[in-house]
């Protein structure tokens, strides 16, 4: 039992060496999904034993922005909507890095909308996990890019009239060659979906569906996390590979799975390959 | 072949099921309850006492019945649970 | 209308002429009948243009003689009055077609196991009878139809239900003969009740290892698909066209599993394990057996930590070095094509826990004759070790209870479950062999040592010093202390009571039909004995053909058996449906209905009396269809129709009418018409022939494949033609050789009757008898007694019934 | 025209956003975002093609946030990086050049002036970008500024910005303007050694020692870069030396913001450069950047020639602006005339540093820009 009266001191958690102790405690509510994807990120991370100093994890602005800033690792945190085109900038500039976008809903699809459908388009190898929690709620619980038909948020207070991105869907017509979507619940799959989407080249791609409880649960009935992870529960499908364009959220359903995983040569890889070709005739 | 049930395994005793040690860093609980809900096993429960963060943090109700399976260590948004599975020596 | 139909039809076709043969049978005919006689009257009847009497009609000369005479006299109908259409109608048929004549243009009067024989001592009444007969097939005769009959492809491929040691001997018979096979199990693995016992008498094999092989070869064989934990949910279709539905359940392994068994060491959940009759315990993720076939691990989703459907303990995922864990998998629906099907669904093991006497369930000690097995197998929970679960010591003295659950409707199933005795018997000397020392006693009703080598094996036990006394115990009295037991009985030979005291007592427990017999019953149409294991389409002669074609038995699904005789079944299985898949198509007798579309109203009701889903309602054409290769050929549906829409094909309502109409030309006052089935009543009329059982020569017999073709039409018919009485008689209920046909007449009969009370009229005169082939006694006493209840009727009766039923009259 | 594969040496005849691109590549540029846009485009183009010869990295993104934001990031991974565009594009920047300027991103703007507001007029000369590099992104800061007035000097100030922004680990904006981009000329490349090259200071601590914000004496702090270790945290936020988040605390805020200003306040006079003809009599002195300084010091000799005593201060740093320069002038100078390509932008610098002085502001605008008649016009003026 000698090993157990050492590690019985608090502070010993398995996965701290993962995390800036003195950025700990995080900022995030009680029962907010951002802790279980942070989390499950580390879990992955420390599974398959990759080098910190080769990981860049790179966010914008909103409540799961801080992630940046809570892993012991390169760590970047950009302006609201840009951690993609800064990550881009990482990435071609050492392509030995791996770059990981853990940024929200708001800031990756509203503001950012039209960084992630270029990186996915030139599958620039970069990793992107989204944060859904359907609104924004480091500003109080504003309307967003993927907030619910008819749900209620500090903007809409007679319900939304605007139909929701399906991100899954959206992700996989852009050009990712991994598209995946779990809800803090599965912490398992996600993990497994992160250890995968971390080894994989090109541009990949996970949606977190997050629960919001102080927020987006308050507008909408769900006022505890665990509320909200029994709608999760309540709800979710794992389908894999399914028709992503099927794959809207409804309160009745939210299919999660991978919907992509494909083979295509990453911008980065195309990139060094011509420089090398053009040098190597410029040898010549 | 439905048969019916009723023994006990004659093999029970000899099964070796894991035995856990359940560490809760009670002030980093902010009491989303996740822990105690998810838990196959129902090992936890919310206890009375209030901690820094002004919530109830998990306590647990039966070690015993713990299994390791490690899902609340998994589930935790705030690093406040983790299990180690008692490395036993004989006897236990 | 459908008469007029049938005269149009006929209407431009050449005239009818029709031959009749009178056959004297020897003295068996010509010994009460007149035959000579016969022969002139029949010569009278219309149509006929030649009417002959002879010694045997059925030697080659009297055949020889129709043949010529269809040639020269151009006959284009056949009457042959001789014994019984079950006997001879395919021999003249046969002889018809050589000579060119249609076979459905043939038809017999069945004037000696119906007539002669019955009526040995009145030789007038016989006559008379006989004359009638001819008459009746005469008239028939003239409205035979030339009937084609329809061929149906078969499928080559076979579908086997149920894994166990038939099924997987009925699997490799037709895989090795080469034909698809697919072989469905409930279980994870195959090996059903066999994989189970330690040693199979009389032969002392090990169970298993004989076995095994034959897993593994069924796991390969190029030909066998496995479809194990899996069941089979819809069946459609007909003899070689059945169209599957088999439900895949999710073993959340998927094939790479290599056996290797990490996982089951990092499962943090248990359960008994039912293989091993719950005595040891298994994991949530396991193997049921170590020589299980497919070998691939399983995981039991209502004990699984992750059954909720989230995965909330990963550990065999992480220990799965070929991830080959998939909590993802689905059920599925596999869809199959087959012509040919195996029920070889085995047998459960009787609860003797519903017996309080016994206390089993209650007392360590009292064990089951199957937990036996897995404790005296070395691969059991005990490492072979006979102990006993109160203390896990060796027993001193044990005792063996037979009959628990058999023989005895009180305690369980009247029948006896065959494989008992001679289980008991191997498994005292299996103990024998071990521990020598110990006292065995076993308490039986009888010892059925029927078998090649039970003999010598029951011999053995005795000489070994097994004691074996008569008379169960009443009653087990458990000695909460040492967990002893006092077994309290009376030995019937020494008619003593007795008391003895036992370490261990093994209830020899009976077999019952499987729980889900009735879900396999439905979803084939098949039927049950009283017992309720499945019944085959004849007990001699198609000992493993199930009612519905091209369905067959092997194993335990028809009765109780022993490993051998299940497998000698499978094999019989195998081959018969093998001969249908190496014809490559059946024939279907012409005996299916016709349908009038412009009287066809679409009302559905045929469909829904129709035991063999072979007529659907087309509600967009508004009409119906009918699956010719499908149809059994009871006539139900045509007896069902209100609308003269269906018939049946060589048993017209004309054809019917028409021999109403002939016995009741004269003296209709005094006869009885009795409608029979082919299959029980009209043979059990035979067998009363054949044991010459003397009745009545009253009654005129109108034979109909099934009681569900007589159609209230007919009754009104004959009453309205004034005969005194009516007799529909059938298969007993449950025996139908229809499925459940019979189930229709007698709710037709029940109707008419009521009818008849409402029109004041007595309906003792329309009788209803359930009488098997066997039962020829059943039937001569119902024709004594309804004599007796014939003549009571009085005139005026007879008289009223014609007014009631006039409107019966129209038509032929 | 130019050696695969190496800087480009020797004699040329080019223009002046080619000028630019080379002096990029000399100066060690290997990371360039861009998005097209007139007068810029050809230095986009230029460096497509030759960023691969030299293994660097060339990239036109979605927009010019994109382009800014990738640039910090490979700044950040260690490349010097560029990016080159004019107003419209300039004013889509501006809030990641706060964030560069926020995390002491070192990297290169090009901002080829054109007509504005607004779309404007993409094809004419102007200087209307000026005062928008100094104050187009919101809060408090300092930044560098540099106008090249001739085709070389888009090639010498586009090396002297680099180094400029890794000393000081500043964005640094090189305000050329349409003619100057546009226009061909003799550019004399000297041989790579012969050209001062400055990089980023490195940290010379261990990793765990290393803190990414505190700063030397010259208070920039020294840089380690992402894969190198020396795993840190950088943010947009109001952050401490350990680069963590400050959100609530006035200390923090006033050091850094203090920090950022007084980095290039304080070394100022090693930043600025300028030019001064024939000022030591001057009555009367021209202040003016970028091409109209070209107009302004013919217009200068013109005068000379007709007897007035005039004189040209040419600003080459317009960022931090020259007041000491300016003022001392002032001193003696009867009068001050500032032509700029605006309705008045750097002249208000010019008047507040020059106090009693009277200046006098010469405007142009939609066409070419001042011939020496109208500057010289103006001096006659003045007096």
């Amino acid at each position: 039992m000698v090993e157990e009266t050492l590690i019985t001191e608090e502070t010993a958690h398995p996965i701290s060496k993962f995390l800036r102790e003195a950025m700990m405690p995080h900022i995030w509510c009680s029962g907010c999904g951002n802790g279980v994807i942070l989390n499950c990120f580390v879990h992955a991370v420390d599974e398959l034993q990759m080098d910190l100093n080769k990981l860049v994890v790179v966010s914008g602005i909103g409540c799961i922005g801080r992630t940046a800033g809570y892993i012991n690792t390169n760590s970047f945190h950009t302006t609201h909507g840009r951690p993609i085109a800064f990550a881009t900038g990482v990435k071609l500039a050492n392509p030995n890095l791996e770059v990981v976008v853990i940024s929200g809903d708001g800031d990756l699809f509203a503001i950012g909308g039209n960084h992630f459908i270029h990186a996915a388009r030139r599958n620039l190898g970069i990793k992107v996990i989204c944060a859904n929690n359907f609104n924004y709620g480091m500003t109080g619980g504003q309307q967003g890019p993927t907030t619910p038909l008819e749900a209620l948020t500090s903007t809409t207070p007679y319900g939304n009239i605007e139909h929701p991105f399906n991100l899954v869907h959206l992700a996989a017509a852009s050009g990712a060659t991994y598209v995946a979507r779990w809800t803090t619940l599965h912490v398992r799959r996600l993990t497994q979906s992160i250890k995968k989407l971390l080894q994989k080249e090109g541009f990949c791609f996970i949606e977190a569906i997050s629960p919001c409880p102080e927020i987006y649960g308050r507008y909408n009935k769900m006022r505890t996390g665990l509320e909200m992870m029994e709608w999760f529960k309540k709800a979710s499908v794992v389908e894999h590979f399914s028709d992503p364009a099927k794959a809207e959220i409804t309160p009745e359903k939210i299919v999660v799975g991978e919907f992509v995983d494909m083979k295509k040569p990453s911008y980065e890889k195309l990139l060094h390959e011509q420089i090398a070709q053009i040098n190597k005739k410029a040898g010549e | 072949m439905p048969v019916r049930l009723w023994r006990t395994p004659l093999d029970t005793k000899k099964v070796k099921l894991p035995k856990a040690e359940i560490h809760i860093i009670k002030d980093q609980c902010k009491g989303c309850n996740f822990c105690i809900q998810y838990c196959p096993t129902k090992v936890l429960e919310e206890s009375e006492e209030i901690n820094a963060m002004g919530v109830h943090p998990p306590r647990i109700i039966d070690e015993s019945k713990c299994v390791v399976c490690s899902f609340c260590t998994a589930v935790c948004p705030d690093f406040a649970i983790y299990v180690v599975e008692k490395q036993c020596k004989e006897g236990c | 209308m459908a008469e007029n139909k049938e005269l149009e039809s006929r209407e431009g076709s050449e005239e009818i002429r029709v031959g009749v043969y009178v056959c004297h049978c020897g003295l068996n005919i010509a010994g009460s009948v007149d035959c000579e006689e016969v022969a002139k009257f029949a010569a009278t009847l219309p149509h006929v243009v030649l009417a002959k009497d002879n010694r045997y009609t059925c030697s080659d000369q009297g055949q020889e003689l129709i043949k010529n005479d269809i040639k020269e006299h151009k006959l284009n109908r056949v009457v042959v009055a001789s014994c019984s259409p079950r006997l001879h109608e395919p021999t003249f048929r046969k002889t018809c077609e050589d000579a060119g004549l249609n076979k459905y243009l043939f038809e017999m009067a069945n004037i000696r196991e119906q007539c002669s024989w019955v009526h040995l001592y009145d030789q007038e009444g016989a006559t008379e009878k006989a004359k009638d007969l001819v008459k009746m097939a005469v008239a028939k005769a003239a409205l035979l139809q030339p009937a084609e009959e329809i061929e149906v492809p078969i499928t080559r491929k076979a579908l086997i239900i149920g894994g166990g040691v038939a099924g997987i001997q009925a699997a490799l018979d037709l895989a090795d003969t080469g034909y698809r096979v697919y072989l469905v199990e409930k279980q994870p693995s195959i090996g059903g009740m066999m994989a189970r016992i330690d040693k199979t008498f009389p032969t002392m094999d090990c169970s298993i290892c004989i076995l095994a092989p034959k897993m593994s070869d069924v796991g390969h064989h190029p030909n066998i698909e496995l479809l194990a934990n899996s069941e089979v949910v819809d069946v459609k279709g007909y003899i070689g066209n059945f169209h599957v539905k088999v439900l895949k359940k999710p073993r959340y392994v998927t094939k790479d599993c290599s056996a290797c068994d990490e996982c089951t060491k990092v499962c943090p959940v248990i359960a008994p394990n039912e293989f091993d009759a719950g005595l040891a315990i298994r994991h949530a993720i396991y193997t049921p057996f170590a020589q299980a076939v497919p070998s691939t691990y399983i995981i039991d989703m209502n004990i699984c930590l992750n059954k909720e459907g989230i995965i909330v303990c990963d550990k065999c995922i992480k220990a799965c070095e070929r991830q080959s864990i998939n909590f993802e998998m689905k059920p599925e629906t596999v869809e199959l094509d087959v012509g040919t099907i195996i029920v070889a669904i085995g047998a459960d093991v009787f609860d003797p826990s519903t017996l309080p006497n016994y206390g089993y369930g209650k007392y360590p000690n009292v064990i089951t004759s199957l937990e036996f097995e897995r404790l005296i197998n070395a691969g059991g929970p005990s490492g072979g070790h006979l102990i006993r679960p109160s203390d896990m010591q060796i027993p001193k003295r044990v005792a063996f209870i037979q009959c628990v659950g058999s023989r005895s409707e009180k305690n369980g199933k009247l029948y006896c479950s065959n494989v008992c005795c001679m289980n008991t018997i191997k498994d005292s000397l299996l103990i024998k062999e071990h521990w020598p020392e110990t006292e065995i006693y076993v308490f039986y009703v009888d010892i059925r040592a029927y078998g090649k080598g039970f003999e010598d094996l029951y011999k053995r036990a005795r000489k070994e010093g097994v004691k074996f006394v008569r008379g169960l115990p009443a009653e087990i009295i458990h000695d909460k202390k040492a967990h002893n037991l006092w077994l309290i009985g009376e030995n019937t030979l020494q008619k003593e009571l007795y008391k003895m005291n036992f370490d261990m007592a093994i209830l020899s427990v009976g077999l019952e039909p499987r729980k889900d017999s009735e879900i396999i019953q439905r979803l084939l149409t098949l039927s049950r004995t009283q017992d309720g294991f499945f019944m085959e389409a004849h007990p001699k002669l198609k000992p493993v053909d199930a009612a519905t074609a091209g369905i067959f038995f092997a194993g335990c699904a028809e009765a109780p058996k022993d490993i051998k005789d299940s497998v000698t079944q499978a094999s019989a299985a195998a081959a018969r449906a093998g001969i249908l898949m190496a014809k490559g198509k059946v024939t279907v007798e012409a005996i299916t209905p016709i349908s009038y579309v412009e009287n066809c109203t679409a009302c559905g009701l045929c469909t829904k009396v129709c035991s063999y889903n072979a007529i659907t309602l087309n509600k967009e054409l508004k009409r119906i269809e009918i699956i010719e290769a499908a149809c059994g050929g009871c006539g139900t549906c045509a007896a069902e129709c209100p609308f003269g829409a269906l018939t049946q094909n060589h048993f017209t309502d004309e054809q019917i009418l028409a021999q109403i109409d002939a016995v009741t030309e004269h003296g209709a006052e005094n006869k009885i018409v009795a409608f029979c089935c082919n299959w029980c009543a009209y043979a059990g009329a035979d067998f009363a022939g054949v044991s010459r059982m003397q009745y009545p020569p009253n009654v005129r017999i109108i034979r109909t494949m099934c009681s569900g073709r007589v159609a209230p039409k007919f009754i009104e018919r004959a009453f309205a033609r004034g005969v005194a009485a009516v007799l529909v008689a059938g298969c007993h209920p449950g025996d139908c050789h229809y499925i459940n046909a019979n189930y229709h007449t007698q709710k037709r009969v029940e109707r008419f009757w009521k009818k008849m009370e409402q029109q004041g009229l007595n309906k003792e005169r329309l009788q209803l008898l359930w009488a098997s082939a066997a039962e020829g006694e059943r039937f001569a006493s119902k024709i004594h007694e309804m004599k007796v209840m014939v003549e009571k009727v009085a005139p005026e009766e007879v008289e009223n019934a014609k007014k009631v039923f006039e409107k019966a009259l129209g038509g032929s | 025209m130019n050696k695969k594969g190496t800087v480009l040496e020797g004699v040329h005849f080019m223009n002046g956003d080619v000028a630019c691109a080379e002096g990029a590549i000399a100066a060690g540029c290997k990371f360039f975002a861009g998005y097209p846009i007139t007068p810029a485009t050809e230095i986009a183009e230029h460096l497509s093609q030759r960023m691969p010869e030299i293994g660097g990295i060339y990239i036109q993104m979605e927009d010019e946030i994109a382009s800014m934001a990738a640039v910090i990031g490979a700044s950040y991974t260690g490349l010097k990086a560029m990016i080159a565009t004019s107003g419209p594009g300039f004013s889509l920047m501006q809030e990641n050049i706060g964030l560069a300027v926020m995390t002491e991103a070192p990297c290169v703007i090009v901002d080829v002036m054109r007509g504005g507001p607004s779309t404007g007029q993409p094809t004419l000369p102007g200087q209307q970008d000026v005062m928008q590099a100094k104050w187009g992104s919101h809060g408090d800061y300092e930044i560098i500024a540099l106008a090249p007035s001739s085709v070389q000097e888009m090639f010498d100030l586009t090396i002297e910005a680099f180094n400029l922004s890794e000393t000081y680990r500043v964005p640094t904006i090189l305000l050329a303007d349409e003619v100057v981009g546009h226009m061909w000329e003799k550019v004399v490349i000297p041989t790579g050694e012969k050209i001062k090259i400055v990089n980023r200071k490195r940290p010379n601590v261990p990793p765990e020692k290393y803190l990414p914000f505190m700063p030397d004496d010259d208070l920039v702090p020294p840089m380690a870069c992402f894969g190198e270790g020396f795993s840190f945290h950088a943010t947009g936020l109001t952050h401490d030396e350990h680069g963590y988040p400050q959100t609530s605390s006035s200390e923090v805020q006033q050091s850094l913001v203090n920090r950022l200003c007084d980095k290039i306040r304080k070394n100022a006079d090693k930043i600025i450069r300028v030019e001064e003809v024939a000022l030591e009599d001057a009555d009367v002195v021209v202040v003016a950047y970028g091409i109209v300084a070209r107009a302004a010091l013919s217009a200068v000799r013109k005068a000379r020639e007709k007897g007035i005593m005039a004189g040209l201060l040419r600003l080459i740093t317009l960022w931090p602006f020259p007041e000491k320069h300016v003022a001392k002038i002032a001193k003696q100078a009867k009068a001050m005339v500032v032509p700029e390509m605006n309705c008045g932008q750097l002249v208000r610098e010019v008047e507040r540093s020059a106090k009693e002085t009277p200046v006098a502001f010469l405007s142009k605008l939609g066409e070419d820009p001042h011939t020496p008649m109208e500057i010289l016009e103006a001096i006659r003026r003045s007096i």
